[in-house]
């Protein structure tokens, strides 16, 4: 077991280059819980696991293996709160751990990319995981600094949960981590129809087919749109980017009139916590540029 | 399995020991004969109670007394006349065969099949997957000698 | 003597033995159990992407078993968003979503890829990362107060030290042009 | 024993004429006569059978080889006869056709002659090798020679096995008073054996009591079902006790004791069945009986036509008002009843303990049971919302709102054919009864779209197809697709149910008022303390398993104890009722002949070598090996079915069984396995 309150924190690609406001507030909220947050020098892509996968699964295990090397030689967990990275390493690292044979394969090819070999002495945790479980709604209570009074759909994304045997987190059918969470931080969590499906970039199919993408996309968007919720809170970069550029698209091209703040768990633990708004980046997103999170804070939680 | 010659290792055997069990095994064999379907007459046929009755000491005996291949026909995988006697003497062989390996022997010499009492097909199919597997092991391993 | 032309040969709708190869997709067989498959739709109905596209999880699977060479070439393997919808609820425990991977894997070595996916293997080799870094992106995390490149493989490319990529890129997804394209080259 | 034959050899060979001069060998040594029978030519053609006999006869302890044209013909048999009259043989080897076709008659020949039917040594080189090796004449007779040898070889060391003789107690137990339990008990208590006939619920009569109707023909189950549990009840040669439980089972086949717990009804059996104090009973929930579709009170009777007619309380349910014992117009009602052990010995175990529905819960996507999915109903409660005595009045109405549905959605292959929920087998009834029930609710409401989601539709036999037709021809929609998951609208409250028709390749969303799921039959709770008790295996979907599945379905892994309907695998009515019938039978026999004749062909423990690991008693399937007082195993002789498969298991060689002991089969494997090779250090 690697060391306890420390985590190798994996960057991906989509929160450092797209959205780094999700890892300020992640850096925000995992110290202010007494986490200590280690960079992971020379890491890269996870690589995304519908796209690099499909390519070639073999060298999708061998670069997964190579990042997790590196969180091995620094004796820490890793972090992630991505669902591709999530899905990627914890599925590399779960059969890596498991299978001999293919360790033994996968440390053949990885002398090539340098001095790494896969020990199997680390677990991959997701932020969220993290928050539900470890921290839990009981946890968390000592660490408000403010409650928001928000309606929320949350969107679980496909790889956090999926495939449960590997992930053995919560239910695929009918999760509550989330909404176990977010409860104590004065969020509804607010049901709609289809909850569970897939946002529709996941697999490569945002950059194969766009148009095929944006349909499966505008389904979700409807029956979110049904429910009217205040924010919309996802667990993924990749769902971030997809709610983001995705409304942006339906507005433009399909005569939606949607503008609903897409937020990342850490933004919303982050602003409970205490960061404040400006940090919480809404003005780089396309979305509820104009959102105002102040007006809904819960007021006797702040005085007190 | 790899292909070879049956004809070329004709002659570098002429024992080999088969342990069927009183139902199926027995009457698949018995069905062949009816049915006059030829094999080869290395192969010779001990007549047990239940595959399951045989242990290591049965099959080292054989092998200790000059047989070249020893084999266990039983019933077909759920259809045992003792419940699981079959899968027993299955788990028993791949044992053995695993251990045959370490040793530094092939693992061909000895084998499990089944086969069905309507079917004398199913143990001629056996025998001549018996004397291939032999084959093959006498190319790639050498016989079983006796080293005592 | 009527001469088939090959105008009717190209639309054909019957298939022959030529057109499978029963065997060709046993590695597929070996890693999920394709075999099994009752033909249920459960996958199907469970598909978020086939309600909006021609991506029918059970028809590919069917394919598959039959060993449908055309299957290689067909577009629709590439819309599943890799939900795994279909892997949770198989009563046959296909594994569907796997079933499509190691199908794109097979497709990907004849070179069926679209160029939008080569490109992004282009990103990884050029950046270490599937989507680089721009500068509004820079201004951005300094804005914020991190620093103005993570320290991945982009940072110390830039610094200068490119050998992890430069191996990464020498030893890892090798894709090959697709057959036609190379003759077109040539 | 021994000294019996041996006297009985004697006798037999004085009265030959002529023969002093055998007298004179030494007892025990033996003293083989083989036997190479030509079969015309099947044998003498390819074998040289002169050969044989000449190669035989220099064995040793071979004191007669010879060879005969047909061994099974009289002539041929005489020859046994003769040697053991005059050549004092006590060990027979006859080399011809295979065990199970004349090994019988010359065992038969040698039992006449006084000595034991296991002393004869069949060596089969017809079938073995004459048949088979037709193409190599010197070969097959080389195989012959060594078929032979190990014969002799094995003749040599064969001892003699004892038949015995055991009463059976002529009484059987009957587990479970459904229609399997029900038939076997009224077929066993026919042919004049007493019958306890033992049932875990109050009432008698099972599933079928709960159905609405019956396939393929639309009957009332009640009305087919009475005459049997009428008969049952009123059997002067059955016992009935409901409210219990089989505490402990000891004995083995003939001879079983049994120890059966019997819960109190608290209520005595003057009881009028009037009802009164179910009326009044301040406690209501819902009634297990009716699946949930109804209530009862703590003081209760499942149904109208329960039997026995007696009310029952649930001391669980009851909040000890005393309203019922007031009210009761007969004084029947006593909280003071305490449960009862009762023994009873039987030669036979009927096992009838019924199947259970499946419980969808499992299966998260069809969300059954789940807060606000009230309208997804399994088939069983259907059954009771149709049933005549159904708190709906026989009408189809909606859980959440008690609407008549527009729309019901059947979804079949629920538990069954699921790896996920570790059922793989077809359930086989589901596709018949859902045709049934939609047919029926079409019936009623001709408007509503009824649809039956399938991934095939299983109706073999007779009339079947005809049913399914005859549900197509009534307007219910088939759709051949496996329904993924039910959706629930979050705002209108609406099901829907997501599944493909995989016909037309088209993804289908179907609005559902009512979805019925077609739960899987699965074993019942309890089967596996159950099985523990009565010592008899399952099989690996849960379910009791048969002896044999195609020639012995109904023996279960121990003798004496048989199978009767849903225990053994799921099975409709008319399968369960044969399937019952055929168990009974096979109970009956030792009862009526009296007693069972069994072979003492048994495993011997060589207490010196045995350890008390107890490997034996693992391996052991019949279950009869057991330890001691003294910790050390024991081998039940009647419970034995000679396998053989606790020999390997056991790490010393301590069990060994009889005739196939480890040095006995060394003996017949040394010539065949190529004559030994010999070691010079």
């Amino acid at each position: 077991m690697a060391r306890d309150m420390i985590f190798a924190f994996f960057l991906g690609c989509l929160m450092p280059n797209r959205y780094p406001q999700i890892e300020k507030a992640t850096k925000f909220v995992m110290e202010k819980l007494g986490y200590e947050i280690l960079e992971m020098e020379k890491a890269a892509c996870c690589p995304a696991p519908g796209v690099f996968r499909s390519f070639n699964k073999g060298d999708w295990m061998v670069h997964a293996a190579r990042n997790l090397c590196i969180a091995e030689k620094m004796d820490a967990d890793i972090l992630t709160v991505c669902n591709g990275c999530f899905g990627t390493l914890q599925e590399v690292n779960k059969h890596l751990k498991e299978d001999e044979n293919l360790r033994e394969q996968v440390n053949e090819k990885l002398k090539l990319l340098g001095d790494y070999e896969f020990k199997g002495t680390i677990e991959v945790r997701h932020m969220t995981e993290v928050l539900g479980w470890d921290i839990g709604s009981w946890g968390i209570e000592d660490h408000i600094v403010r409650k928001v009074d928000l309606r929320a759909s949350i969107h679980y994304g496909c790889h956090f949960l999926k495939p449960t045997t590997i992930r053995e987190l919560d239910s695929s059918e009918k999760p509550t981590i989330i909404e176990d969470f977010i409860e104590v931080l004065g969020v509804e969590a607010v049901p709609f129809n289809e909850q569970l499906t897939c946002c529709g970039a996941g697999g490569g199919v945002k950059a194969y087919d766009g148009n095929a993408s944006m349909k499966i996309f505008g389904e979700k968007m409807k029956n979110i749109d049904e429910v009217k919720p205040d924010i919309i809170l996802d667990i993924c970069p990749f769902c971030h980017l997809q709610f983001e550029t995705g409304q942006d698209y339906l507005n433009k091209n399909k005569g939606c009139n949607y503008d609903y703040p897409v937020i990342h768990i850490a933004q919303l633990t982050a602003y409970c916590l205490g960061m404040d708004a400006e940090s919480l980046g809404l003005q780089y997103q396309l979305m509820g540029k104009t959102f105002d999170f102040g007006a809904k804070v819960i007021k006797d939680k702040e005085a007190a | 399995m790899s292909s070879c010659d049956i004809n070329e290792c004709e002659g570098k055997y002429d024992n080999i020991v088969v342990f069927m069990c009183n139902e199926c095994g027995q009457g698949s064999a018995n069905t062949a004969g009816v049915g006059r379907m030829p094999y080869d007459p290395s192969v010779r046929i001990v007549r047990v109670q239940c595959t399951g009755q045989i242990g290591p000491i049965q099959i080292m005996d054989a092998l200790n007394n000059g047989a070249d291949a020893v084999s266990c026909v039983g019933c077909c995988i759920g259809a045992c006349h003792f419940f699981n006697g079959n899968l027993l003497s299955m788990r028993r062989i791949k044992l053995m065969k695993k251990m045959f390996k370490e040793l530094g022997y092939s693992d061909q010499f000895i084998n499990q099949y089944t086969s069905r009492a309507a079917e004398g097909e199913t143990a001629v199919g056996d025998f001549e997957d018996i004397v291939e597997r032999l084959c093959t092991a006498i190319t790639e391993g050498g016989t079983f000698e006796n080293e005592c | 003597m009527v001469k088939i032309s090959d105008t009717e040969e190209s639309s054909r709708k019957y298939k022959t033995d030529e057109d499978f190869d029963s065997q060709y997709f046993k590695n597929i067989e070996r890693k999920t159990n394709i075999w099994s498959c009752i033909q249920c739709g459960t996958c199907t109905a469970s598909c978020e992407s086939g309600r909006w596209t021609a991506l029918k999880t059970r028809s590919i699977i069917r394919r598959l078993v039959l060993g449908d060479l055309s299957v290689l070439e067909d577009p629709d393997i590439w819309l599943c968003t890799t939900c795994y919808q279909c892997y949770e609820r198989c009563p046959r425990d296909v594994r569907p979503t796997d079933v499509i991977m190691e199908l794109r894997n097979y497709a990907t070595k004849l070179g069926n890829i679209s160029p939008n996916h080569r490109a992004v293997v282009g990103y990884l080799k050029n950046f270490g990362h599937a989507v680089p870094i721009n500068d509004q992106i820079r201004k951005q995390r300094v804005e914020l107060g991190l620093e103005e490149l993570p320290p991945t493989l982009t940072k110390y490319k830039e610094e200068g030290d490119d050998k992890d990529l430069k191996k990464i890129e020498e030893h890892l997804f090798d894709i090959p042009e697709k057959k036609e394209d190379k003759e077109e080259e040539e | 024993m021994k000294m019996t034959v041996k006297d009985e050899k004697i006798k037999n060979s004085e009265l030959a004429e002529g023969s002093q001069e055998k007298m004179g060998f030494p007892e025990d040594e033996p003293r083989i006569g083989v036997y190479v029978c030509h079969c015309g030519h099947n044998i003498a053609g390819t074998v040289d059978v002169a050969e044989v006999a000449e190669s035989a006869s220099n064995l040793p302890n071979v004191v007669e080889a010879k060879h005969y044209m047909f061994m099974c013909s009289k002539p041929g048999v005489q020859l046994l006869k003769d040697d053991i009259k005059e050549k004092g043989v006590n060990r027979t080897v006859v080399a011809s056709c295979s065990k199970n076709q004349h090994g019988r008659t010359f065992a038969r020949t040698i039992e006449e002659m006084g000595l034991n039917k296991h002393l004869h040594q069949q060596v089969n080189v017809r079938e073995f090798c004459s048949w088979v090796h037709k193409k190599d004449k010197d070969k097959a007779t080389e195989k012959a020679k060594k078929l032979v040898e190990a014969g002799v070889n094995r003749a040599r060391k064969l001892e003699e096995v004892e038949t015995k003789k055991i009463p059976t107690t002529k009484a059987a137990l009957v587990i479970g008073a459904g229609i399997a339990g029900l038939r076997a008990t009224y077929d066993i208590a026919e042919l004049g054996i007493p019958v306890y006939l033992i049932e875990r619920n109050s009432t008698i009569g099972g599933h079928m009591t709960r159905l609405n109707k019956t396939f393929p023909t639309n009957e009332c189950p009640q009305c087919s079902i009475s005459p049997l549990t009428n008969g049952v009840a009123n059997h002067p040669l059955v016992e009935l006790y409901t409210n219990a439980q089989i505490k402990s089972v000891e004995g083995s086949m003939g001879n079983y004791e049994i120890e059966v717990e019997i819960k109190p009804r608290y209520v005595k059996d003057n009881c009028t069945s009037c009802g009164e104090c179910e009326v009044n009973c301040p406690v209501e929930v819902p009634s297990e009986w009716d699946k949930g579709m109804s209530t009862r009170g703590a003081i209760y009777k499942a149904y109208p036509q329960a039997i026995p007619a007696t009310y029952v309380r649930s001391k669980k349910d009851c909040i000890e008002c005393n309203t019922c014992i007031n009210i009761c117009p007969v004084q029947a009602v006593d909280f003071s009843q305490e449960p009862e052990t009762k023994t009873f010995k039987v030669g036979s175990i009927v096992v009838a303990a019924g199947y259970e529905e499946y419980d969808p819960t499992e299966i998260d996507a069809y969300h059954y049971g789940q807060e606000g999915y009230d309208d997804i109903i399994t088939q069983l409660q259907l059954e009771r919302m149709l049933g005549p005595t159904s708190m709906t009045g026989s009408e189809v109405m909606r859980p959440s709102d008690g609407k008549i549905p527009k729309k019901v959605v059947m979804i079949q292959c629920v538990g069954s054919r699921n790896e996920q929920v570790g059922n793989k087998y077809c359930t086989g009834v589901c596709c018949k009864f859902a045709t049934k029930n939609a047919g029926l609710v079409k019936d009623m409401y001709p408007d509503a779209d009824v649809t039956i989601c399938y991934i095939d539709m299983r109706t073999p036999g007779l009339n079947f197809e005809e049913y399914y037709k005859a549900a197509q021809e009534k307007g219910v929609r088939y759709i051949r697709g496996r329904p993924s998951e039910i959706l629930k609208d979050p705002i209108s409250g609406d099901l829907s149910v997501i599944v493909e028709d995989t016909l037309s390749q088209t993804p289908l969303k179907l609005k559902a008022d009512l979805v019925v799921l077609s739960a899987a039959m699965v074993p019942p709770e309890g089967i596996g303390p159950l099985g523990s008790k009565l010592k008899i295996l399952r099989s690996k979907e849960g379910f009791f398993k048969e002896f044999h599945i195609k020639m012995n379905p109904t023996a279960s892994s121990k003798g004496g104890i048989y199978l009767a309907g849903t225990i053994q695998g799921p099975k409709d009515i008319s399968e369960t009722v044969a399937h019952a019938g055929n168990a009974a039978a096979l109970a009956a026999q030792p009862l009526v002949k009296g007693y069972i004749e069994k072979e003492m062909l048994i495993p011997y423990i060589d207490y010196d070598l045995c350890m008390d690991c107890g490997m034996c008693i693992t391996a052991c399937n019949p279950a009869a090996i057991s330890m001691n007082e003294d910790g050390r195993p024991d081998v039940n002789e009647v419970a034995c079915k000679s396998c053989g498969i606790c020999m390997p298991a056991c790490p010393t060689g301590a069990i060994q069984l009889l005739n196939f002991r480890d040095d006995q089969l060394l003996d017949e494997i040394v010539p065949i396995a190529g004559g030994g090779v010999v070691c010079n250090e």
